[in-house]
């Protein structure tokens, strides 16, 4: 049926744009390939110990919450856009909805299933600020379908909300207006070999890192699970290169390196966190970005990029790096390395955007919307944001996507 | 202890709770058993529609309010409309028991644990009293800018482009800008403000005469960043602000060396950083270079701040051929007096240069953040520290009262290419403000009890919302429309004048009591 | 060891609620011991209220508000957290373990961490020695 | 104001060992406004003290209340039965007050709850900082406003003592030097010259060390005059 404003991707950008569109009366549809409308922000771990880092995570991750109960709000998870076609001033966009294996309205949230599921990582919990808020079945590690038929999390259900036979489906949407908001997808640090990723297990990027973290309240190195005592956050990593990986900067990795080093030096004073980065694009004055190391001892910021991450004789990890003033190169042995790594537009933004012929610069950014035909697009799929950011610049879209449609006053 | 007037209303979703029957019929003995609660009875789960009209129409004698303990979050059954009619809405609590069931273990051995948890609420709700928030429709129709810059302009106009009637308040002149239902009040300065969201009140004094207009909603649009940075005087350097090199491009004369630095400050002693805007320093320094002003032109910063797609921004310019030296913060680059060059130790090339400067471009603010520009409206009196290094609890733009914004400067202390989208959700947030046409002023509000204030100011220091005033009695008031319910003047009050509706101290202290007491 | 144990946890209803909620729904149990009060804001917390909840028979008193400088009405954690320390002055002073108080400050996102943190602070409190307390506060 | 801090709750216990029924008072004006006696905190010293009792079983009963003014009689009336029934009355109040009652009924046992600290302001909220001596001959006037006796750590009558950093007192880092504020102030209002004036030296006897002070409103009193016309006696 008809939908006043139909949103391509639920990250943060796309919740504030909804949150904007419900609050201006509009009823709005959101689609997200991901299982949980939300996007990166779900994944991420909030940064502050007893203060707050202003990593602004948990801001998208509020208005979701807030927006979830309202009627105009309907949210269609695990999309795949199939097509888009603008009839007159209608825009049709139908998609292929993946199977979740969970009922979302019959599940009531207790959390059992989550506590009874026997493989880490098949059954994904809702995180906060997630919709819809309901668990999902992730079928590659299922031992459901992988092995044998284990049907832990549906005995447990109270409210038999798992259906292991859904089948993908079909969803079919009209909307008077379009906002792509299909947001950026992290670079994979593997095509940079001297990094390391992939090959030793302790080199993680910052969003394996951010993973364990929201998983298990603390940061603990893959290979033995035990707590690094020195750890090295590199940042810059696939951005800026020309090598394996993107020439622009991805402008939120300094801002994330910066708070993720705060948490970790605040939360295990014990444990020495070295800072590697070549340029501080913080968004506040360098003094108060580096106000809260006052005089902490175990936290160590030099201008000047890793080189080489190798495997030391000692087992630990040898990480060669410029050092300041004297360019020389210097070598540190380090339990864990964090690669803070950029973003890219997502295969789905560079199809959309051919679909919806809107203008693309040469690394797939969309450069420029189309007013007239009341297509919109809002935050980091125009280039690379971070999350406060492409909130605001969601919210934006979000009005002037309602101003276009008529607003009463 | 008064708890007799509270029903605790159980239902039995036995497969979500995982209680068998006796198990629920116990515990229903329980919750009757211990002296918090008048009535005890179970009714059949709330997500069942029937049973949600049985619940609507219930009558229990004797009881004016009731404890519901439901196995799941109330979101998920949808509006709190099913609740029993002849209760108060703010007389019933509706508990979530799955919080506290343990997810693993056998549930049966949880029913002490749930029937102190309802006992609890029992024994908080037996003091509360009937509340209703009141809707208070806005008085105003328009929207008040408060800044004095051209992204104060650009707000006010695009408000006034959607339909709102928009004022913008600026201390400079601002001729030229007139749009439909926008009105400009130029050369005036604010004088402080009174009232509600939806119908404040802003005194302002213009060519001396002190004038009121009224507002729904209020925007802080801030450019100007604290900048002491005075330009060295006694050497032959010429100094550019970086506003102004537009127009001194036009006609300068070429020079041997002309110097782009980042913040003017590490020539002087000025102690606030000026964050400049990159992507003007940038541009500047590929059209100097495009159009050869100068024979060695260089940017001197302590870091190349281009981010995002500056980036590509910052290639252009190198390729132009503006060299970028990188300093330290221990080693700063300094002019000598005689010829105009900079001394500067590079960081990545490890050795000193000295940089050719005849022309100096640096970013020099002119006027200082008004601290008083804050004391007078409304916000906290050192709220214009704080709103600096507000949290994101609100988003962005939002301040702690309702209906008035901070952007630029006011918000966070952002490089200003950031404050472009700000500026605009800020706008989006007005507009979705005034649909709204109603301040909901809340029925839990602080109440000060006649004559036990001893005047001391605390709870007027203390309120984030500074709905806590001093009357003309010179006794502390709270104004019940602006109060949000948070409690803070209630603890801090010396002479315990103050207390918080349907959160009192006995309340507090029997929910502690009931908690901490051994079920049998 | 944790059955008898009391430790009672007064809870932010705005962030710090939200962050037990979403715990729970992740499948992680509140620890056995904790009881949850849920008040409007932490700053409305008196000291006399957390003495009178130790000397009630709670072996802990946990303050969960949300993050300094990121609390929903501003300096409420801020006020709490100093009159946790104030407490924590009392009972080194009249020599009772000053560890049976403690500030937490959550996130609504940060759930696994609170959850973690609590049952840190339920195990310090267990190794305290038992609280004997003769007569209860009247 | 005057500015008083509680005494450490274990200092007040010991006082009231062996002690049954505890009054514990506290006053509404000065102490209240500076958050160490008013009702909140008779409130926090009996739950800190039942939880002192709960543990060692002293048997004590409390009684909390709190007058308008303890320094005034009449206002420590209304609340005699309470003090003639109480074993230890526990006065919050500041010395001033303390003392109206240990006055008005000698026989009882009146401890002090706080240590009556010092006349200061507020200087941010919480923090209270000593600005006045009550030493009986204000010189302000002279020196731009600033009080060189209370706020100079050695109460230097003619000019600095030379010890201070940037600015800061020597006694005690934190504190401004008085000298260096006065030589500021007196520059803004161009009367500097009063840093040269040479003061003789302070007339001591007028503060506390000249004894217990008095002060005589011929106006308020309501007494005979002497019969010998001679003027009241101080």
């Amino acid at each position: 049926m008809m939908r006043d404003v139909l949103v391509i991707g639920g990250g943060p950008a796309g919740i504030a744009a909804a949150e904007t569109l419900l609050s201006l009366g509009k009823n709005v549809t959101v689609v997200d390939s991901a299982p949980f409308a939300g996007g990166v922000p779900l994944e991420l771990s909030c940064k502050g110990d007893i203060e707050c880092t202003r990593c602004h995570v948990c801001m998208p991750r509020d208005a979701a919450a807030r927006i979830r109960p309202s009627e105009c709000l309907e949210v269609v998870p695990m999309a795949s856009i199939q097509s888009v076609a603008i009839e007159g001033d209608v825009i049709k966009v139908n998609a292929k909805i993946s199977p979740r294996y969970v009922k979302p309205d019959a599940c009531i949230g207790c959390g059992k299933c989550a506590a009874a599921c026997p493989v880490v990582g098949a059954l994904v919990a809702p995180p906060h600020g997630s919709i819809p808020n309901a668990p999902y079945v992730n079928r590659e590690l299922c031992a459901h379908f992988t092995s044998k038929k284990c049907n832990e999390c549906a005995k447990v259900c109270p409210t038999q909300a798992f259906n292991f036979k859904e089948r993908s489906k079909e969803s079919r949407t009209e909307a008077r207006a379009v906002i792509v908001a299909t947001g950026l997808e992290p670079i994979d640090p593997s095509a940079v070999q001297h990094y390391g990723y992939g090959l030793y297990p302790d080199v993680v990027t910052s969003l394996d890192a951010e993973r364990i973290i929201s998983k298990y309240g603390e940061l603990r190195k893959p290979s033995d699970g035990q707590k690094p005592k020195k750890l090295a956050i590199i940042q810059c990593v696939g951005s800026r290169t020309t090598k394996g990986g993107v020439e622009y900067c991805s402008k939120f990795c300094c801002k994330y390196g910066l708070r993720i080093a705060r948490a970790l030096v605040e939360r295990s004073p014990d444990s020495q966190v070295d800072f590697l980065y070549m340029d501080l694009r913080t968004f506040e004055p360098r003094a108060d970005a580096l106000s809260w190391i006052g005089d902490k001892k175990n936290f160590m910021i030099s201008q000047g990029v890793a080189a080489k991450v190798q495997m030391s004789a000692a087992g630990k990890l040898a990480i060669k790096r410029t050092t300041q003033g004297d360019a020389s190169i210097e070598e540190g042995e380090y339990d864990m390395a964090v690669l803070s790594i950029g973003g890219q537009p997502r295969p789905e933004t560079k199809v959309l955007a051919a679909h919806l012929s809107l203008p693309q610069d040469g690394f797939g950014f969309i450069s420029a919307d189309d007013a007239k035909r009341r297509i919109f697009v809002a935050g980091s799929c125009k280039g690379p944001m971070d999350i406060e950011e492409s909130f605001s610049d969601g919210q934006a879209v979000g009005a002037r996507a309602a101003a276009c449609l008529g607003v009463r006053q | 202890m008064s708890g007799n007037k509270v029903c605790i209303i159980l239902s039995d979703c036995q497969s979500c709770s995982g209680l068998s029957n006796e198990d629920m019929n116990r515990m229903l003995g329980a919750l009757k058993g211990g002296a918090k609660a008048a009535h005890a009875l179970i009714v059949k789960a709330p997500c069942i529609k029937e049973s949600r009209k049985e619940i609507r129409t219930l009558h229990i004698e004797g009881c004016d309010r009731a404890v519901v303990g439901m196995w799941c979050h109330p979101e998920k059954i949808g509006a709190l409309n099913w609740l029993p009619k002849k209760m108060s809405p703010s007389l019933i609590e509706v508990v979530d028991l799955s919080i506290f069931a343990a997810k693993s273990t056998k549930c049966s051995s949880q029913v002490d644990k749930y029937v102190r948890v309802l006992h609890a609420s029992a024994a908080g709700l037996a003091h509360a009293e009937a509340l209703k928030d009141r809707k208070i429709p806005f008085a105003s129709k328009s929207v008040v800018v408060i800044g004095s810059n051209d992204r104060a302009k650009d707000a006010a106009k695009s408000l006034a482009s959607k339909g709102i009637h928009a004022k913008l308040i600026s201390m400079e002149p601002m001729p030229g800008v007139n749009a439909e239902n926008l009105e400009v009040i130029d050369g005036a300065t604010t004088e402080g403000l009174k009232g509600i969201p939806g119908d404040f009140r802003i005194a302002y004094s213009r060519k001396g005469q002190r004038k009121e207009t009224d507002a729904a909603s209020i925007l802080l649009v801030s450019e100007r960043c604290l900048s002491k940075a005075v330009p060295p005087k006694d050497s032959k350097v010429k100094v550019v602000p970086l506003e102004q090199f537009r127009n001194y491009s036009a006609g300068g004369a070429k020079v041997k060396g002309m110097a782009f630095l980042d913040d003017l400050q590490t020539l002087t002693t000025a102690a606030d950083p000026v964050t400049p805007a990159w992507h003007t320093l940038l541009e500047a320094a590929k059209t100097a270079a495009a159009n050869h002003m100068a024979d060695y032109i260089s940017v001197i910063a302590r870091d190349v701040k281009a981010a995002g797609l500056l980036e590509m921004l910052w290639k252009e310019a190198a390729d132009a051929g503006v060299k970028f030296i990188r300093y330290d913060d221990k080693s700063r680059p300094k002019i000598s007096k005689e010829d105009s060059t900079i001394s500067v130790k590079d960081l990545v090339l490890g050795e000193s240069l000295d940089i050719p400067a005849d022309v100096i471009v640096a970013p020099i603010t002119t006027r200082p953040w008004e601290p008083m520009f804050i004391e007078r409206l409304f916000l906290p009196s050192d709220w214009d520290l704080k709103s600096r290094l507000r949290g994101p609890q609100r988003g962005t733009a939002q301040s702690p009262c309702d209906g008035i914004f901070m952007v630029g400067y006011a918000g966070f202390n952002k490089l200003l290419d950031i404050a472009e989208p700000e500026l605009d959700s800020a706008v989006a947030q007005i507009s979705a403000f005034m649909q709204k046409g109603c301040h909901v002023a809340r029925g839990a509000v602080a109440v000060i009890e006649e004559g036990k204030c001893s005047a001391c100011l605390t709870c007027v220091r203390t309120c984030p919302y500074r709905a806590a005033i001093m009357n003309e009695s010179w006794k502390a008031e709270i104004i019940a429309d602006k109060c949000a319910g948070c409690g803070n003047c209630v603890a801090v009050c010396p002479s315990l004048a103050i207390e918080l509706k349907n959160c009192t101290r006995p309340q507090i202290g029997a929910q502690v009591a009931a908690s901490t007491e051994v079920v049998q | 060891m944790s059955d008898k144990l009391k430790i009672v946890a007064f809870v932010c209803e705005n962030h710090a609620m939200s962050a037990i909620r979403a715990a729970s729904i992740a499948g992680e149990s509140l620890p056995e011991s904790v009881r949850i009060i849920e008040i409007p804001c932490t700053g409305r917390l008196e000291t006399p209220q957390m003495l009178e909840a130790i000397g009630g028979g709670a072996d802990g008193v946990a303050v969960i508000g949300c993050l300094e400088e990121n609390c929903y009405h501003d300096i409420g954690s801020m006020l709490a957290r100093g009159r946790v320390n104030r407490i924590k002055d009392i009972l080194k002073d009249i020599s009772m373990e000053p560890e049976r108080v403690e500030m937490i400050n959550a996130a609504s996102v940060s759930g696994a961490m609170l959850m973690m943190k609590l049952r840190q602070f339920e195990s310090r409190v267990a190794s305290l020695p038992v609280l004997s307390l003769k007569g209860a506060i009247q | 104001m005057i500015r008083a801090e509680r005494k450490p709750v274990s200092e007040i216990a010991r006082m009231l060992a062996g002690k049954k029924k505890v009054l514990v008072v506290g006053c509404k004006t000065c102490v209240a406004i500076g958050h160490a006696g008013g009702e909140k905190e008779v409130a926090e010293l009996v739950s800190a003290l039942r939880l002192v009792n709960a543990k060692e079983g002293h048997g004590w009963q409390f009684e909390q209340t709190v007058v308008e003014r303890q320094c005034e009689k009449e206002w420590v009336r209304p609340i005699e039965e309470k003090i003639i029934s109480a074993d230890a009355v526990v006065s919050l109040a500041c010395g001033l007050g303390a003392q109206t009652i240990a006055d008005m009924y000698p026989i009882k046992q009146v401890y002090p709850g706080v240590n009556t600290m010092f006349l200061g302001v507020p200087e941010e909220q919480g923090v209270f900082v000593e600005k006045c001596l009550a030493c009986g001959e204000c010189v302000m006037f002279e020196t731009g406003g600033i009080c060189p006796v209370a706020r100079c750590a050695k109460s230097m009558r003619n000019g600095a003592c030379g010890g201070s950093a940037d600015g800061k007192c020597e006694v005690n880092l934190e504190t401004d030097c008085a000298w260096y504020m006065i030589y500021e102030r007196l520059k803004l209002q161009g009367r500097l010259d009063l840093m040269t004036k040479v003061v003789e030296p302070k007339d001591w006897s007028k503060s506390h060390a000249g004894g217990r002070r008095k002060i005589v409103r011929k106006d308020l009193l309501i007494q005979p005059t002497d019969r010998t016309g001679t003027e009241v006696k101080k």
